[in-house]
């Protein structure tokens, strides 16, 4: 193997290359997290963050925390000039009802039909953290998904033709950004919009569950 | 740079298509009017007009309504001797009464994704007739579905160049609402301010919702 | 006939004597738009507009108009202390959540058993002025009716076994004040609470059409 | 003279029953922590608690869970680790899993009024097992309930005595659809303000939604 894979930042750094000026985007927790620290400052996109906040901007420093200002992760942030509060039910109306321009979630598995599994094991899975995933999900004009390519203990591929885990959402995902490829969920299924350096579509499929296709 | 700020009133309603269903905030005040007539000006016909009333014999609404390029009135108030009650009883104009509450709730949805719901409002009257309904907690509901617009056409007092919003006094009425619920949605506003100048906690319509803005300063 | 009725204004300061400080009150269009009036200002009872105004208050003085301050007849008014503003989705939420301890509406009739006509003559009416009564109607905690008695012109009862107009909303007036009695709308039907002055019970129930009964 | 101000958290707590509906806001931030303190000391029991997660370890919600009176949880998030997961482990808790943003539209929803609603979310997952559906435009919806509390703990920065509240930045949260959606809602707020010192378009919970506030300065 010659090519190398990229890291979590690297998938993040990948995804900002592909969010364009003006859009109105929502980041889960995980890979996601980091998309925004790959966006330059120049170019305008406005992060939206289920608790409530329209417009967030990166951490603060240590010394100006605001105790009243989290993200989704619950993590201390800025709010970004022209940023704006609303509540719950009002930040959850811009993911339902289609404001959304793009929503990025991490993912267990994404299946070719566009199927997501992102919240749990298995139906008993006693971590029951569904959140605002599946209104994210069902509600973003564009749902982008970031994650490992395999597993990391077995290799196991989480592109797959069906999800074996508990769905997040039926049919939703357009595009898959792993630590290898760039994939787009058509019709036909996965087609393959970019790989890493080095690696060969057919050690791409053979990492891959899924039938891909090459645009 | 985000800028969401068009030359004229031409440019903001650029591209509206026939057969547009076009939502009109107001209520004694905040309606568009300036947008208004330049959507009459703009031509587009076949339209679908959501407004809380069918409004009088003068005023904006009366003046697109004779223009004859409405085909169809959705509004919970229309007076017989208007020009809309007029237009109605000479079969010209299509009419659906809504409950005002219901209207704003219809419109509320169509922004939130909420795909349908119950109210007891209009049940077990004749607006109710031949519809669907459900008993819940012992009330007899009415099942009602989102209105949603091609445009709204919103009236503002101050935005941004993200298409934050303030709204004066009752001139707000529906007009947060109507902005959440359009594919294209369009501001009038009486004053530009910089970026930051609405406190973040006190924006009444987010610039999420907010498409083109063209400045009306009077 | 030795009873005077009362004319308009003075049902509106029949039906104010009885709401209490506190009270969170709808007034709908006609009689009880009047009701305001007659509420000492040192009994603070906040009034709902549905057009998203909080604590309505007095007209304002010629030279002080707002353009931008109407009630729900579009009339100016003023703002009283303490008052706020919401869109119109917010304001029916309150009128439609259940939140208005009080509501008064005019009516054309109203039936023993609680059901109120008060936006069309008959089905077909070319007037189509249901504006926002069916909302009030099923979501205040209370909804009074002020009206005349007896239609102006042949003297018909509004006080019915049965509305004979179509419906605003079934079961749901708590009370009626009309020019010459107050009835409360009971299980059995309606009870007088009140009548003017030299009435007899006699006289009251010709007319009434519903069979009254007394407390 | 309406004062809803109530001079301590005994006070503004007292009369809530066994079996109460409990809706509790906060998300990182925006909880009311003295009122919860309070809940824990005034000995209600039997509880159904509503809130956005079941918390960590540590905390307000881990120590009402701990205190053995909550029956139920409805909630977005637990932790298999938590003091909740533990708990629903070991079958002393009932848990309801409710996504995050049909969770807030069902508050919502019982403030206003909506009997019921349609939404996509949750469709075609093991949330929707044995739940009615509907296909709705093309989208296979799930049919939702109102949330209804019989309290709501509120968290405010300012209050004012007609119970007109504002709230810090994203601290906010849950907090004015909470005290829409029940029948007594009580207050926690860091500063009292004179009636009219909020300015009345940037009042963000009306009073109208508030029934008792009680002032805790830090």
């Amino acid at each position: 193997m010659t090519f190398k894979p990229l890291d979590r930042v690297g998938i993040a750094a990948r995804i900002a290359r592909d969010i364009p000026e003006g859009w109105f985007v929502n980041l889960g927790i995980g890979i996601p997290t980091g998309v925004s620290d790959h966006v330059p400052v120049d170019r305008e996109v406005i992060f939206h963050s289920e608790n409530g906040v329209i417009g967030a901007g990166p951490a603060p420093e240590p010394d100006k925390i605001n105790p009243y200002l989290v993200n989704a992760g619950t993590q201390h942030i800025t709010l970004r000039t022209g940023g704006s509060f609303v509540h719950h039910a009002d930040s959850f109306a811009i993911a339902r009802g289609g404001h959304l321009d793009l929503c990025v979630l991490g993912a267990f598995e994404v299946a070719e039909n566009g199927d997501i599994a992102n919240w749990a094991r298995k139906a008993d899975d006693p971590t029951k953290q569904v959140g605002g995933a599946m209104d994210l999900a069902i509600g973003a004009k564009r749902l982008w998904v970031a994650m490992e390519h395999n597993t990391k203990g077995s290799g196991e591929s989480r592109i797959r033709r069906a999800c074996s885990y508990p769905l997040t959402a039926k049919g939703v995902v357009k595009r898959v950004y792993t630590d290898i490829a760039v994939l787009e969920v058509a019709d036909r299924g996965f087609v393959v919009l970019d790989m890493v350096e080095g690696l060969t579509r057919r050690e791409l499929q053979e990492r891959s569950e899924a039938e891909l296709y090459w645009a | 740079m985000i800028d969401k700020f068009v030359p004229d009133v031409a440019a903001a309603l650029a591209g509206i298509e026939d057969g547009s269903v076009v939502l009109m905030p107001g209520f004694g005040n905040g309606m568009p009017e300036t947008l208004l007539e330049g959507l009459i000006a703009q031509g587009a016909k076949d339209l679908t007009l959501v407004v809380n009333s069918g409004g009088r014999d003068t005023g904006p609404t009366a003046d697109l309504l004779a223009s004859g390029r409405v085909r169809k009135l959705v509004c919970s108030f229309v007076r017989a001797d208007s020009v809309a009650g007029q237009q109605f009883a000479a079969g010209k104009l299509e009419l659906e009464i809504v409950p005002q509450g219901t209207l704003a709730e219809r419109i509320r949805a169509a922004g939130a994704g909420v795909q349908a719901f119950y109210t007891p409002t209009g049940a077990d009257t004749i607006l109710a007739e031949g519809r669907e309904t459900r008993v819940i907690n012992g009330r007899n509901c009415l099942l009602e579905y989102p209105i949603f617009g091609d445009v709204a056409l919103v009236d503002a007092w101050e935005a941004d160049r993200w298409g934050n919003l303030t709204h004066r006094e009752s001139a707000r009425n529906y007009n947060p609402i109507m902005a959440m619920a359009a594919k294209l949605t369009v501001v009038q506003t009486r004053h530009v301010v910089a970026l930051g100048d609405i406190p973040p906690a006190n924006v009444h319509t987010p610039g999420v919702f907010v498409h083109r803005v063209v400045h009306i300063p009077a």
